[in-house]
Parts: structure tokens; sequence; C-alpha cells
């Protein structure tokens, strides 16, 4: 299987390579009977987004959304203490609202750089900077509690840089290419399969989806709605474009 | 809610209702009938809810449920 | 069984050592699979030590650079560099290949830009890598600028300092 | 697969007002039907139809401790994502992929919707949702494994090989069996209903009433159409091409979860978690079976 792998390489490295225009709009296979039809792609040099109806609708969800949760102020938590004879209303610091609402922005324009990447080196330092901004956005609560949950949640994510990059090395390793347009048309074998695996466990830890969930779920015990939203809403959209990338890999 | 919002709402109310319009009259692509149903139906089923709420707030009878329910206490 | 493993999992503290022990299994897994590189993408020069085998044959100083040279004279415009590129880009090549974007523009704009352009991360920095990929070098500094503000942010605000 | 470039607008329109008028009867049937297996006479089948038109006239009052745009924002979001997977499903035969991502948010919606009223019920049932999210995104993305069998993931593509290959549901019970059990914790009342549940007096619903509650109540009903019809579409797609056969077929599936429904207690938010996650591996196992 190797061998013929190879075999075809040395077609494609010698006329796909060189007109890759021409594939994008012709040989997408994969990609286009997941996605639908590629409606462009952006011939940047190095990284090639390329457009379909469901990185459409998830840009624009995305965007939306990080506007939404931009502008929005974070909500009043109603605290009675024992003998006190009022009803305190507390919410987040100015301070440290501004900061989060940063870490929130900047979740935002990694997730649109994680879902319309065409290069599977730049969706992992995507999720890497979305990793970090979700960091970000719990570092300035002051609960312990919490704090040890983002604690958690961050080892976590300094553990899953492990197989998301070694997933790619070992993409790259065996076929010798990181555009996705190219790897939609390869087929399959064990290296890229344990790439594969490896991808997704990266995926899950950085979303914190089960069985690894408890680090989220205590975590978005804090205050501070839309920033917190954000997380959940990166962590989804992290999962829906890795299921998009696992299946034009295969 | 004052009477000002109540003029508000119902301008929002047909504003965003126009691109609905449009596109029933208009034969428009599709791109843009999935845009304008996606954005504009919530928001103005939004409004228009409000609109809805607000006349039934006025009608009489609800005024006089209130001060019975009022009365009653 | 099942349900204390799950009462494991659903505390935070224990979350890190389990997940590092799927990745653990994973990867022992896939040492047992035969590992092939892509022959074709190599880099296309000599290996190393017979490139510097040559150049002590062909009395040619540019071969003392080994890995790090990949042909052509400095500043020649006709003579093109030896590479195996990933993308196709019509200065292939070159020094200045693959800008990104915003390089692309910057040297559009102006003739009196070219220190900046090569300085700035996506200019020609990133040559070193081998791939030459503009963004790359980019998105690898803002995630370290981000962990900079997180950890700044943290220290200049944490609660009872002095 | 071919776009069509003029679509009419009316013509959608009309779709989605028929899948909320008819998802509503459903979920109206689904409470009769309980209410009758419980030995009460139950609601008539308009009740919750009824229901969300009756809150598009009453009252609404924002909280004073919620935060701001997010707390409409997200409501009308719900609905939004619920109508362009109508589009994308039922009308253009799109990939399956955006229907996924409408399900992801939808849940990020169902969290902002608990944490934007500042509520400590509805704090709860949003940290449910979170707890619920992290299984139920891997159980709709077992679906996709059905990529594997069919080389496609366009809806229309997944029709068409059931047409030459005959129905999915026999060549995959156990993905199929994943996907009903979505289906079953997207309905009232389910054992897996952990973000609504009574136990935490509404859910994340719990400060919503007024004109919102009544947005939100169509969006779950859109919500709940779409997943139906995804299931029958992704599994009985070659017998089921009619809309009237998708109807009866709807209408069944509806009856078959009123009655587990009201035949099983809800479970416990981590027991509800485990459960289903061990749905999702069956799935993986049945596809790797294959």
């Amino acid at each position: 299987m190797e061998e013929r792998n190879l075999t075809i390489d040395l077609d494609l490295f010698d006329n796909i390579y060189r007109n890759l225009s021409v594939i994008w709009c012709i040989k997408m296979n994969d990609i286009v009977d997941i996605n639908g039809l590629i409606i462009g792609h952006f011939p940047f040099v190095d990284i090639v987004p390329y457009i379909t109806p469901f990185s459409l609708a998830l840009v624009a969800t995305i965007v939306t959304f990080t506007v939404f949760l931009a502008i929005s102020n974070p909500e009043y938590r109603s605290i009675t203490r024992f003998k006190e004879d009022v009803v305190r209303k507390e919410t987040v610091e100015k301070k440290e609202a501004r900061f989060r609402r940063f870490m929130t922005i900047l979740c935002g324009v990694a997730l649109i750089g994680v879902v319309t990447t065409g290069d599977i080196f730049n969706f992992a330092l995507f999720v890497s900077l979305t990793g970090i901004s979700n960091i970000g956005i719990f570092a300035g609560i002051k609960d312990t509690h919490v704090l040890d949950a983002a604690f958690q949640y961050g080892l976590v994510l300094m553990i899953c840089s492990l197989p998301l990059f070694g997933g790619v090395a070992l993409i790259l390793a065996n076929t010798g290419t990181l555009s996705l347009g190219v790897l939609g048309n390869l087929p399959s074998n064990q290296i890229i399969n344990v790439g594969r695996t490896l991808l997704l466990i990266g995926a899950v830890g950085e979303g914190a989806l089960a069985p690894f969930f408890a680090t989220k779920v205590e975590m978005i015990r804090a205050k501070g709605a839309p920033f917190i939203n954000m997380m959940h809403l990166s962590s989804l959209m992290v999962f829906t474009r890795i299921i998009e990338l696992l299946l034009i890999l295969g | 809610m004052g009477k000002e919002n109540e003029i508000k709402n119902k301008i929002l109310a047909i504003v965003t209702s126009i691109p609905l319009l449009l596109g029933i009259f208009l034969n428009l692509p599709l791109a843009v009938t999935i845009a304008i149903l996606v954005v504009f139906v919530p928001i103005s089923t939004y409004y228009v809810g409000l609109v809805l709420m607000a006349r039934a707030k006025n009608k009489e009878d609800e005024e006089k449920r209130k001060k019975i329910t009022f009365t009653g206490y | 069984m099942i349900g204390r493993l799950f009462n494991k999992l659903a505390n935070p503290d224990q979350v890190p050592k389990i997940f590092a022990f799927v990745i653990i299994v994973v990867l022992l897994f896939s040492l047992t699979l035969s590992f092939e590189l892509n022959q074709n993408q190599l880099y296309p020069k000599p290996a190393p030590q017979v490139q510097i085998e040559l150049a002590k044959k062909n009395i040619d100083i540019s071969y003392n650079l080994a890995p790090y040279n990949r042909g052509g004279l400095p500043l020649d415009p006709n003579n093109k560099g030896i590479v195996k590129s990933q993308y196709y880009t019509p200065y292939e090549g070159w020094i200045t290949a693959y800008l990104t974007p915003f390089s692309e523009w910057l040297r559009d704009i102006s003739y009196h830009l070219g220190t900046t352009i090569v300085a700035h991360p996506g200019g020609i920095l990133d040559e070193i890598l081998y791939y030459t990929r503009g963004l790359d070098t980019i998105l690898e500094s803002t995630i370290l600028f981000a962990a900079f503000t997180i950890a700044s942010w943290v220290i200049l605000n944490r609660t009872g300092k002095k | 697969m071919y776009y069509p470039v003029n679509f009419n607008l009316i013509y959608i329109l009309l779709e989605i007002i028929t899948a909320f008028i008819f998802g509503g009867l459903l979920l109206g049937l689904h409470r009769k039907v309980m209410a009758r297996i419980q030995g009460r006479p139950g609601p008539p089948i308009v009740q919750h139809l009824l229901h969300t038109f009756k809150f598009y006239i009453k009252e609404l009052s924002i909280p004073n401790t919620s935060s701001m745009p997010l707390y409409v924002a997200i409501v009308l979001a719900m609905d939004a994502v619920w109508i362009l997977a109508l589009i994308v499903g039922p009308i253009l035969g799109g990939s399956f992929l955006i229907i996924i991502m409408c399900y992801a948010v939808h849940k990020v919606a169902e969290h902002g919707i608990g944490l934007a009223s500042g509520s400590p019920y509805t704090k709860l049932g949003s940290t449910r949702a979170v707890l619920s999210a992290t299984a139920e995104m891997p159980l709709i993305a077992v679906p996709a494994l059905v990529f594997f069998k069919t080389d496609t993931l366009l809806l229309d593509g997944i029709i068409n090989y059931q047409i030459v290959n005959g129905s999915l549901f026999t060549q995959l019970p156990l993905v199929a069996l994943a996907m009903f059990v979505l289906v079953l914790s997207k309905t009232p009342y389910s054992p897996f209903g952990i973000v609504w549940g009574k136990d935490i007096v509404s859910g994340y619903k719990t400060e919503h009433f007024g004109v919102i509650r009544g947005v939100m109540m169509m969006g779950e009903i859109l919500a709940f159409f779409a997943l139906l019809w995804c299931f029958i579409t992704i599994f009985f797609g070659g017998i089921i091409t009619a809309p009237l056969a998708y109807m009866v077929a709807m209408t069944g599936i509806t009856v078959i979860l009123a009655f587990i429904c009201a035949l099983t207690p809800m479970v416990a938010p981590y027991h509800a978690v485990m459960i289903q996650w061990i749905f999702a591996i069956l799935a993986v196992v049945n596809v790797l079976l294959i």
C-alpha cells in the first residue's frame, strides 16, 4: 500500500502542485462530498482557505456571536449574606471585564481561523490559540474553585499540543503535504489513521468534551456570562470543524 | 415601557419585515434569500411579538383585569 | 467498575492524568506500525556531509554553509535557489517568496519599505523554516504574545500583593 | 450536487411555517400520549401551539441583573440557526455537517440563555447544558460515520445511496440507535432532558417569559422537527420519500418517544453523560465491525 502511495505521489507532485488552482476547482472530491460545492478559494501563498457552504455558515455564526458577546455587559449576581439585611448585586470588575473581553475577541478571531484554514498545520496553531485565549478568559477570575479547575484545564491544553502537532507531523511525514485540498485526494493508510486519531484526541482535550469534561463543567460556574459563553462556543466549533477535517483526511 | 418605546418597536417591526416582503416580490438569488430568512425572520417575529404584546396590554379589558386583581389584594 | 471510572473522570484533578494515559496508549500502539517518510518531499539536495565533500572537491566556498545553503547567488535575480515548494508562487526560490498578503501589500505600495518587510513577522524571517510559510510565523508569535499578556495581567493584578 | 440559482422565498417561508405548525402539533401529540399513558386526560393536541402564541401577547420584562444585548440576541440566534438547518436540510439537501453545526450552536444558545439572566436557577440549567453538550456532540458526530459507508455527507447523496442500496437503518442499526438517543434527548420530559429538568425549576428557561419565551419555543419546535427529519432522512431515506410518508413516520417516532418519556425517570446529570457516551461508543463499534 505504501509503495503504491509513493508512485501516485510522484505524479501528483509534478502535475498537481504546480497547478493548484486547477485542483481546487476540479479535483477536490472529498471536500465536495462532505461540504457541498466549493464556492471559491483564496490563493494566499502558504495558506489556502477554501469557501464552502459549511465554512460560510460557520464564519457567519462565529462573527455574529463574537460581536454580540463583545458588546454585551456581564450579568449581575444578587447575593445575600448572613447577618446583612441587603441584597447586593455583584458583577465582574471593570478592569477584569476589559481583559476578559479582549480575550473573548481574540478567541473569536482564532476561531475564524480554525474554521476557514485549508492547511492542517495552521489548523493546529489556530486551535492552540483558541486554547490559550480560553485560559485567558478564566485567568482573571478571583475564585479558587474555578481557578483550580482552570489550572487542570490548562494542563490538558498543554498536553494537547503533543497530539495536535504530533498528528500533523505524522501526516506531513507520510504524505509530504499539509494542504487539505491535496490530502482530500490521497488514499488513507495506517500512519494517516494514527495521525487522525491523535488529532481527534487533541480536539477532544481542547474542547474538554466527554469523557474529559469535568474541568470545563467546574470552570463555567464563574461569573461573566458573555465571556464564558465564548469558551463553550469555541470548544463546540473546534469539534465541528475537526469532524470535517478527519473525514477529509480519510 | 413608555409610549416612545412602543413607537420604536412598531417602526422596527416594519423595518425588519421589509426585506421579507422584498424577497416575496422580487426574485432574489438563493444566497440572499437564505441570508434574509435567517437574519430577519427571528428579528421580525421578536418585534412583531413586542407590538402584539403592547396592543394586548393597551386593551381595556386588560386594564379592567388588572384592577380586579389589585383590589383582590 | 464503569461507575467508579466515571466518578474518577468527574474530578477535575484526575482529568489530565487520564488524558495523558490515553495519549500514551495511542502512541504505544502507533509504535508498532511501520513508519514511512515520503521520499519525494525531502529537500532536493545532497546530504550535508556529501555537500561538504563536494565543496572540498570543487573548492566551492558556498558549500561550507552546508544544509542552509539552497543554491543561487545572493542578490542575483537570474539565479534562483533550488527549492521544492508546497504552494505555487511566481517568486519561488527567491528569498522573498511567500510573503503574507500584508507584506505583499507593503511591497506594492512603496519602494522604501525593504527592511520593514524583511523584519516584520511574515516577512522573510521564516526563511529559516525551510518550508517558508509566512502565516505560521505570525500565528506562533501571536500565541506567544497571548500567553505573555495573560501572564503579565495575572501578575499585575494578583490579589494579596504588597 | 447542484444548487439552483434562484429559489423562491415564499416557498422556503411556507416550508418553515409548515415545519413550525406540524412540529408544534407533534409536540402536542407527544404530551397527549404521555398523559394517556399516565392515566390523565391530557391537554388537546393544539395546546403546544396555543401555548407558543399565548406567550406572544404576554408582557415581557427583562431582569435587572441580565447581561443585556446577549439576553435577547441569543434567543433569536436559536431561531435563526434552526431556520438555517431547515433550509439546508429539506430544501437544498446540503451537507449534514451544517446541521451538526446548527446543533452545536443550539447547545451554545442554551448555555448562553441560562447565563445571560443572572439567576442561579438558569445558571444551574446552563451548567447542565454544558455537561450534556459534552456527550451530545459526539453523539451527533456519530452519523458522520455514515460517511464511511456512503462516501458522502450531503443529504441528497445519502438519499441516493439508500435508493440504490437499501435503507441504512438495516445496515447501521447501532448508529441509528445513537441518533435516536439524540432525538430523545431533545424531547421534553425525556430521561436525558437534564437541562430543563423540573428539579431545577425550569432549567435555563426559568427567567424567560413573554415574547422571548414565545420565540424560544418556536426555536425548540423547529429543532424537534429538523432533528426528526434528519433521523428519517439519514436512516430511512430510500423508503420514505413523499411528504405524507414523512408525516406518518414522524408521528410514529413521536409516539415511540412519548412512550419512552412517559415510562422512564429522569437520570442524574453525570449518568446521562455516561449513558449517551456508551451509545456513541456502540455506534463506533458498529461501524468498525462492518
